[in-house]
């Protein structure tokens, strides 16, 4: 026998207290996932208890509140006052600035894409902190494409839809070349390094696609404990 | 207090469990965790605070539970065995008049005595602690948040405003931070040989009776085709002929710092070859 | 400019009203899914509005209702009052049975933190097996702080937000019967003073003083990068 059981054994004998009727609504409602139907609380309370009554008395009682109790569709939920909806849309937008070594890693893995970690640290001549790469990761402008078929099986990196869509480029073939950066003072008319924009198509033979790895987070404690 | 009341409960379940954990030496046949865990639990049957408990009774119950454990044929673990014989020697020195001790080597023993019942007090605290956190209501056991939180909260959008050029300059500056640091000189340098500038220089002996500029001297790389560089000849001729002046063939003279050098044949340039 | 500027903006001449920002905390905390600190309040609401009144007011108004207004962790949430939990057994949570060496392991850490795994295992007498902490951090109510200053440089555990959450604690200072152990001394590192029990378990030279160290803890990323 439950404990739900024996008290409503219990509240067979003394008839449901309606205040507490009220505060059990209240409670069920608050916590439950989704709208609940008065049949679904008069399951869940105690015997004999008057759900349409307590489902009246909080309304009144959260009438002009912050909360209101509605019924949609013959069920009753709680939700915040219509009038107030503003405080829940409202955003906040901040413009910010990446920091140079997110700038350099985005740039990195724009024009080298697929592109592991190792390389981006290899081109750069530093290395990467963690936070850098979630953070572009989280913005949305890179993603995780899959591994490379290397030692290690390294995860690669490239960039996504919103990373285009943000600098307006049709495609990867519209980022700024060598000419245009040379045009542009950025590089020395001298410079002769290889210098070769990604082919959007390309899917190198040497990676997995993502969907075939399992891209398990590795417990994270682990690094930290030894 | 009868011998019963300190009894072990024999619980081999726990043995067991410790030993499928890897932790039987930790956990022991009798299901306290280590020695300090016994004596808690020793020290409660004195139903005293554990400030004033008694160490000598204490010691004489570890030590009873040590021995029937040992008739018994449990292994114990060798943290029992020390802890024992520590409270066998601390006993005998609390028995022992105060004069007879040597308490600048040794320790006092009210100290050592009061030090095992302090442990003994901040581990029953942590056994309370413990209790009072299991008591308080715990979320998703008696206390439930929102079930259907509503789409909110604080949605800081943050937008980045870089642009093209950033993207463009940001890879630009690196591609040439790579190219300086990634600079590699182009296979070996090829030198003018100093047998070679030596060779050539005695040959030229003859034609050198006059003081002549190194720079007409040292032989000059034909365009176009792969060789010493001009400043190898240079610097190869220049050691060469300094070697022959040394050993008496030439002469040299530069007329200011930095200057021309000049080379000439010795006189008796017969003699010398 | 900003709405939130806008806002501020009209009420530097409309004073806020005590009622409405009661109404404004009521809907911002049901609609969220996390608690809410004063300042998270304060920051979505109308400038000049009084958050610490209005939350004074709420937990007036709730008490003792189905739902109350509690703080944990600093932070503020409605949740369902304790005595109705039976009722909810739809949302419960199959709860984690920690072992007894884990529970004490917990207690020690929050009583004593920031403390160390060598002092956890001095104060219970035995080594702490590897796994236990490491359920501890997994489960989210312990986190690494730092490291200590002393020989070796042990790794420092605290408790975290969630530990308080979890167990609807204020702050620290709520924990049950820390200040019966601070008055006693118990949660004095030094208290045993020089002498040391005969511990084979335990790993020396940890026996500077507690101190907090400026080491920020490592983050935790869902290290799926490497």
């Amino acid at each position: 026998m439950t404990e739900a059981e024996t008290d409503a054994a219990v509240e067979t004998i003394v008839p449901a207290n309606p205040v507490e009727t009220e505060r059990q609504v209240e409670a069920l409602l608050f916590a439950a996932a989704e709208p609940l139907s008065a049949a679904d609380l008069a399951q869940r309370l105690p015997h004999g208890a008057d759900v349409g009554r307590a489902l009246a008395a909080l309304r009144g009682r959260y009438a002009g509140r912050g909360v209101e109790l509605v019924c949609v569709a013959e069920r009753w939920r709680f939700s915040t006052a219509p009038d107030l909806g503003y405080l829940m849309t409202a955003e906040r937008e901040e413009s910010r600035k990446l920091s140079k070594a997110a700038m350099e890693t985005l740039a990195i893995i724009a024009y080298h894409q697929p592109t592991t970690r190792a390389e981006i640290e290899q081109i750069r001549g530093v290395g990467l902190s963690k936070g850098t790469l979630d953070l572009l990761l989280q913005i949305g402008w890179v993603k995780l494409r899959g591994r490379r078929r290397s030692p290690g099986r390294p995860v690669t990196y490239g960039v996504t839809d919103a990373f285009l869509e943000h600098f307006g480029l049709a495609s990867l073939a519209d980022l700024p070349g060598a000419s245009e950066m040379k045009a542009l003072g950025l590089l020395d008319a001298s410079f002769t390094g290889d210098f070769q924009l990604p082919d959007p198509n390309r899917q190198d033979a040497d990676e997995d696609p993502l969907s075939e790895v399992g891209l398990d987070a590795p417990e994270f404690h682990q690094d930290f404990l030894e | 207090m009868s011998d019963r009341t300190y009894q072990p409960p024999l619980d081999f379940d726990a043995a067991e469990a410790a030993l499928e954990d890897g932790d039987a030496l930790v956990v022991d046949v009798d299901g306290f965790e280590g020695p300090l865990d016994l004596l808690l639990s020793l020290a409660r049957q004195q139903k005293v605070d554990l400030l004033a408990i008694s160490i000598t009774k204490l010691a004489d119950q570890f030590l009873a539970f040590v021995q029937e454990a040992r008739r018994k044929r449990f292994s114990l673990a060798a943290d029992y065995l020390v802890m024992a014989a520590w409270l066998a020697f601390l006993k005998s020195r609390l028995m022992l008049p105060k004069k007879a001790l040597v308490a600048e080597v040794e320790g006092d023993p009210e100290d050592m005595a009061r030090e095992l019942a302090l442990r003994l007090v901040r581990l029953d605290a942590v056994r309370r602690g413990v209790e009072a956190l299991k008591a308080r209501p715990q979320l998703r056991r008696e206390v439930f948040p929102r079930g259907d939180p509503q789409s909110l909260v604080i949605t800081s959008t943050t937008r980045f405003d870089e642009d093209l050029y950033a993207l463009a300059q940001a890879y630009a500056q690196q591609r040439k931070r790579a190219e300086a640091r990634a600079y590699i000189p182009t296979g070996r340098v090829e030198a003018y040989p100093l047998e070679a500038a030596r060779e050539r220089l005695r040959g030229l002996l003859p034609d050198l009776e006059a003081w002549s500029p190194l720079a007409l001297i040292a032989p000059r790389p034909a365009a176009g085709v792969d060789g010493p560089s001009r400043a190898s000849c240079l610097a190869s001729t220049l050691s060469a002929g300094l070697e022959m002046v040394k050993e008496g063939a030439l002469e040299a003279q530069q007329a200011e710092i930095l200057g021309e050098v000049y080379l000439r044949a010795r006189t008796p340039v017969a003699a010398s070859l």
